[in-house]
């Protein structure tokens, strides 16, 4: 994406707000669920159920009353029941490993529902979810509110094999259709995400993607490209999940045409796609606002 | 949260300004309180101590900006901020208009950096006061820290209590990255701090097992956290001891009441609640209630008995 | 433990002399290595580090000697030892007839009882070397630490190197309480050492909330273990940053083997496990296996070669 | 007691090693039930259980995979089954609380048989036995196995409350008489254990006591002035429990007759009653080995 696109030739507009504030509770797990790699934990949050929108998380204090681990760890809202939140939950370090080894009637500490949610289209509008990996989940309460918001709903889950697959059916549920792909062809289409999506996009009014940057920018790029808007959750390291700490930032074009750091957190995870400049995630570009009191300087 | 929940009075002061309660945030760790409000009453804090701004607005470094460590974390977010106009023109007035009072945290790379700051911020409402943060590299001496050096840190304060309002108290914030603390305490106070804080973070460094680099990209970071309390509590012990007439705003790796508890023992008349607050969003109203609570059970009438009980 | 677990050659040396493998014991965090027998398989260690000797018998101080703190702890223990005496006729000859390879912390109070201690140690069986504790008072300076002043810490070395059997590597341990580390290990080494030990504990207190007094008699008190990893790394990046040719021995909270990877990552040739023996008994061996396991995984086929790659 | 007591007026030889080393494992929790304040957790540990003997403790890492907490915390053996070892837990703080929050199925790591046993007395004395709080609990199998060496067996057992007594039942089993005393008198007889003890050190060959320091140091004194032998079990604060950190150490008479600051992990926890210098733990008498290089003077 160049740096220099004028301000109006956005698909996008910053994704605003949530309607409502996080809290933060001790809950219980009602249920824990292996499912192929992920663990999906569903607990008694009325609160946060109550609140939350597709596209937003939750952040866990992880390890028990003895950690040594402070910091919380975010995980997407895969869905809400009566009463109870959903999540699915991919063991990789310590922190998630002990969250996935919850089980029905632990309790644990959670904040939330955090972040933005995804913007609807227009009613009607042909929309398209792409999750990646466990990505997939937080797309299943979106693909319902869109399709009672009279949306198509073409959704693509992919993931590096069968077991890595996520919410295949929830999707189907609810999906006017489903694409499947692994990068091993265990199950599906052999291949990524964007076999699909390259397929689907030229019907679709709007895109939404959830998953493994790289992914992101894949989607972003194909939507783009094909001039629909599109809307990407993010997955940067979190500190404070709540705004706070400034840890979680990556260059984000505003509705000014600037480039500013922004927080991931409060000012995410729900991005436009055309407005994230993913080649830059990680640097520091010399447009970004207060890049020269950095000491960076135009090239 | 009610501030009087325990029949303690928990009244302190920052140098000559009173607080409601002795807690605060801590510079960094809570933005600008804004993203606190659905967890903490925020009029209920002694004060929020803002991100330390510089006269322009700064993008930060890039990330990666953190990585997490035993008991603490490692940051280096490189003071991300709006810069002094944006700090005066959004987040003071915000703050403002809620009565919630501001302890405003100033950093910069030169003395008259500074000084403008501290002129820009006179009589500004709802500011009580500044924590001049001196752990920035000081360019006019191959970017060594200011706090690092008694001399390079006297200067610093003594350009700020010159310029700055004097109804508004400037607290110098201490490293703890030195041989002798007392001797940066002691000159930093002679060149007119109204009190100290400490302690900023240690200069810590995390290398990532698998791109075998330092995680962060400015490759050392400041260490915060529960980790470092007894470094924290220790500095205020010693500084307490050498200047016990110098007012103390104590901090690192405070969680609990208890933790805090050891802090104003040690000499400190308030606190700031840092990293504990990204695991806990209500810390600071937490850590004030329990606070209340360990003094009541230990007989204590008001807060200001037990300052620096623990050296008598 | 089998010392050739991996197809990774773990040999490394300390200075000139040959180590069977980089993971050593720390001063004062394994006694003497006889405690340690029912857990770990001595001889395959690189060797045992002994608590530090003084001139002297030394009955340490009294208790509490400690307090646990967030993923670590504080400790005042005083040296207590049997002195050079005790230890040439108990200790050493116990390890050297079993093989165990021993390097042999010395500590005092003046620059002469360090020479002292070097001499009687001087071609004592099965003594690879010496680990110099400067983090002690120097009675001669108003009691300030050694470690703590660059010339004070040169005094200490050269002294050493002049009495020391040539054949023993002279390793100064460095305290991390200081401004500038680097400045302290220019200075040892251009006084001789042939190598650094890094690091020593960073000075803490802790506070009973119970008697509101400090837990340890001595007030302050060390602070060992995984909180203090973060800075330890840093110590040693910078150090091996500005002197790359002079070895070093990494400690400051190992943990596990990745933690030690980030060690040799920074600069280390091998390293010291303390405070994680009180959680693991085992725990040297079971680093030296992870830290095996961990160089195949990244592709080196030598430990020396990882030794400094951060920097690369 | 006397610190210029001449070399062989002492009625105890310090303690010999136990017969075999420790091993460290992780273990299962096979039952954890509560009984009164406390909590007695029975362990699959055979081979901790073949080693032990009465007197001994076992070490216990706490707080799980992300524990804050490094520090071992040790805990009496209160007995010994088919391959089983049982303790008995005081919640007090973080450590002890999550160990006693340990369930059948739970596994822990342990390390132990650690310290010193109870020396035996020759066979057929009567010997009485001492147990303050849960310290009771590490006397049963001493009682039993005093028994099996022909000794008559009286035990006194006290607490602060009925609920903070400890194995009476299982000392009743054993013993040939039990006293059982509590502070606040909602038990046995009201007032402390040295009512009893003080009726019963007579017609007893050799004592034996565990529990807090200030009941150790009464059983000590009321059986050196009756002159029997006495052996007490110390608590002490112990950063790892297998004698290289030097925390543990109290100041002991050895049978050089020189008081030396001894590792209560392995130089203890049993210790001769008139050898424990009770009045000078915590601080650094003069006639201490090594004291004078600390600069402490004769007065
Ligand atoms: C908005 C958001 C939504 C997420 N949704 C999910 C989800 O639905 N399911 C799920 O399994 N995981 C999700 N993650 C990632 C999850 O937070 C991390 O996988 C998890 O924190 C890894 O922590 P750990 O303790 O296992 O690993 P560690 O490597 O020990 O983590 C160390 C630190 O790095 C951070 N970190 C490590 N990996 C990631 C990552 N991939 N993304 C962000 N931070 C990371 C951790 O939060 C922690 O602070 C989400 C992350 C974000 C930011
Ligand atoms: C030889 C021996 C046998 C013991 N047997 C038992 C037993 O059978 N049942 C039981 O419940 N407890 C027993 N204890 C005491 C037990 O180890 C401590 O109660 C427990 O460690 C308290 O830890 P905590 O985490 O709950 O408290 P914390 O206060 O958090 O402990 C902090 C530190 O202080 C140490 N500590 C605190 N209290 C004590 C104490 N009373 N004695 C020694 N160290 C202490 C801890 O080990 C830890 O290192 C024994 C101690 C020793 C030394
Ligand atoms: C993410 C982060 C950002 C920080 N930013 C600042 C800052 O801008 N100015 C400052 O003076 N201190 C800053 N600090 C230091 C804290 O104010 C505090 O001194 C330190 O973290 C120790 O307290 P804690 O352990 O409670 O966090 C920051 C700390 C953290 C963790
Ligand atoms: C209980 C204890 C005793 C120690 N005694 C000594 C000592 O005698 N000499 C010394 O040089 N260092 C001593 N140290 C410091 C350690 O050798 C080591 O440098 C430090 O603890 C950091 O490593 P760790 O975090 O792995 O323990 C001691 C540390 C502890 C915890
Ligand atoms: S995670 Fe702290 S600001 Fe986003
Ligand atoms: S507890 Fe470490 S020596 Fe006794």
């Amino acid at each position: 994406m160049s740096t220099s696109r004028a301000k109006g030739s956005y698909l996008t507009q910053p994704a605003p707000k949530a309607s409502q504030p996080p809290v933060q509770r001790e809950v219980e797990v009602v249920s824990a669920r292996p499912v192929g790699a992920y663990v999906e934990l569903t607990l008694a949050a009325p609160e946060v159920a109550q609140r939350a929108q597709p596209g937003q998380f939750v952040a866990f204090a992880v390890g028990g009353p003895m950690t040594a681990n402070l910091l919380r760890r975010s995980i997407a809202i895969a869905g809400t029941g009566e009463g109870t939140v959903t999540v699915v939950v991919a063991p990789h370090g310590p922190g998630s490993t002990w969250l996935a080894e919850r089980r029905a009637g632990d309790t644990v500490d959670v904040v939330g529902p955090l972040g933005r949610p995804f913007p609807l289209p227009g009613s009607g509008t042909t929309a398209l979810l792409v999750g990646g990996g466990y990505g997939a989940a937080a797309l299943v309460g979106l693909a319902g509110l869109l399709r009672s918001h009279g949306s198509r709903v073409l959704a693509v889950t992919g993931a590096a094999d069968a077991a890595r697959l996520c919410s295949v059916e929830e999707l189907g549920a609810v999906a006017d259709r489903v694409e499947v792909t692994t990068d091993d062809g265990s199950a599906g289409r052999a291949g990524r995400v964007t076999v699909a999506v390259d397929e689907l996009i030229g019907e679709s009014g709007v895109a939404y993607a959830c998953g493994p940057m790289p992914m992101l920018r894949a989607v972003a790029d194909a939507a783009t490209a094909a001039g629909v808007p599109s809307y990407v959750a993010v997955e940067e390291s979190m500190a404070c999940g709540i705004g706070v700490c400034m840890t979680c930032v990556l260059p984000v074009v505003g509705s000014d045409g600037q480039t500013r750091f922004s927080r991931s957190c409060t000012e995410g995870p729900v991005f436009g796609g055309d407005r994230v400049r993913f080649a830059d995630v990680g640097s520091l570009p010399w447009d970004v606002v207060g890049a020269d009191a950095m000491g960076v300087v135009r090239p | 949260m009610t501030v009087l929940d325990t029949a303690v009075d928990m009244t302190t002061a920052l140098g000559s300004v009173p607080l409601v309660g002795p807690v605060l945030t801590a510079s960094g760790c809570s933005a600008f309180g804004q993203e606190l409000e659905p967890f903490v009453d925020l009029t209920a804090l002694g004060a929020v101590v803002t991100k330390s701004v510089q006269l322009r607005p700064r993008s930060g470094r890039p990330t990666p900006r953190m990585a997490e460590t035993p008991s603490g974390m490692l940051n280096s977010i490189g003071l991300q901020g709006p810069g002094i106009d944006g700090l005066l023109a959004g987040e003071l007035p915000w703050l403002a208009e809620r009565g919630v009072p501001a302890f405003v945290s100033i950093a910069g790379t030169r003395v008259e950096d500074f000084a403008e700051l501290a002129t820009r911020l006179r009589g500004v409402p709802g500011v009580l006061g500044l924590e001049v943060n001196i752990s920035c590299p000081n360019v006019e001496s191959r970017g060594e820290v200011f706090a690092c050096d008694p001399l390079a840190a006297s200067d610093v304060i003594a350009a700020v209590r010159a310029a700055a309002d004097p109804a508004q108290p400037v607290y110098a914030k201490l490293s703890p990255d030195v041989t002798d603390i007392v001797s940066v305490a002691r000159a930093v106070t002679e060149a007119g701090a109204d009190g100290l804080s400490m302690i900023n973070t240690l200069l810590g460094l995390v290398i990532d097992p698998d791109t075998m680099k330092p995680v962060l990209g400015g490759v050392t970071g400041g260490l915060s956290g529960p980790a470092v309390r007894p470094v924290a509590v220790r500095c205020v012990w010693q500084v307490h001891q050498a200047l016990p007439e110098v007012p103390i705003l104590g901090m690192g790796g405070i969680r609990s009441g208890l933790d805090a508890l050891q802090f104003v023992l040690a000499g400190a008349s308030a606190v700031s609640v840092g990293t504990a607050v990204f695991h806990d969003p209500s810390a600071t109203a937490r850590v004030h209630r329990e606070l209340a609570a360990a003094l009541a059970e230990r007989g204590f009438s008001s807060l200001r008995e037990a300052v620096g009980y623990a050296h008598r």
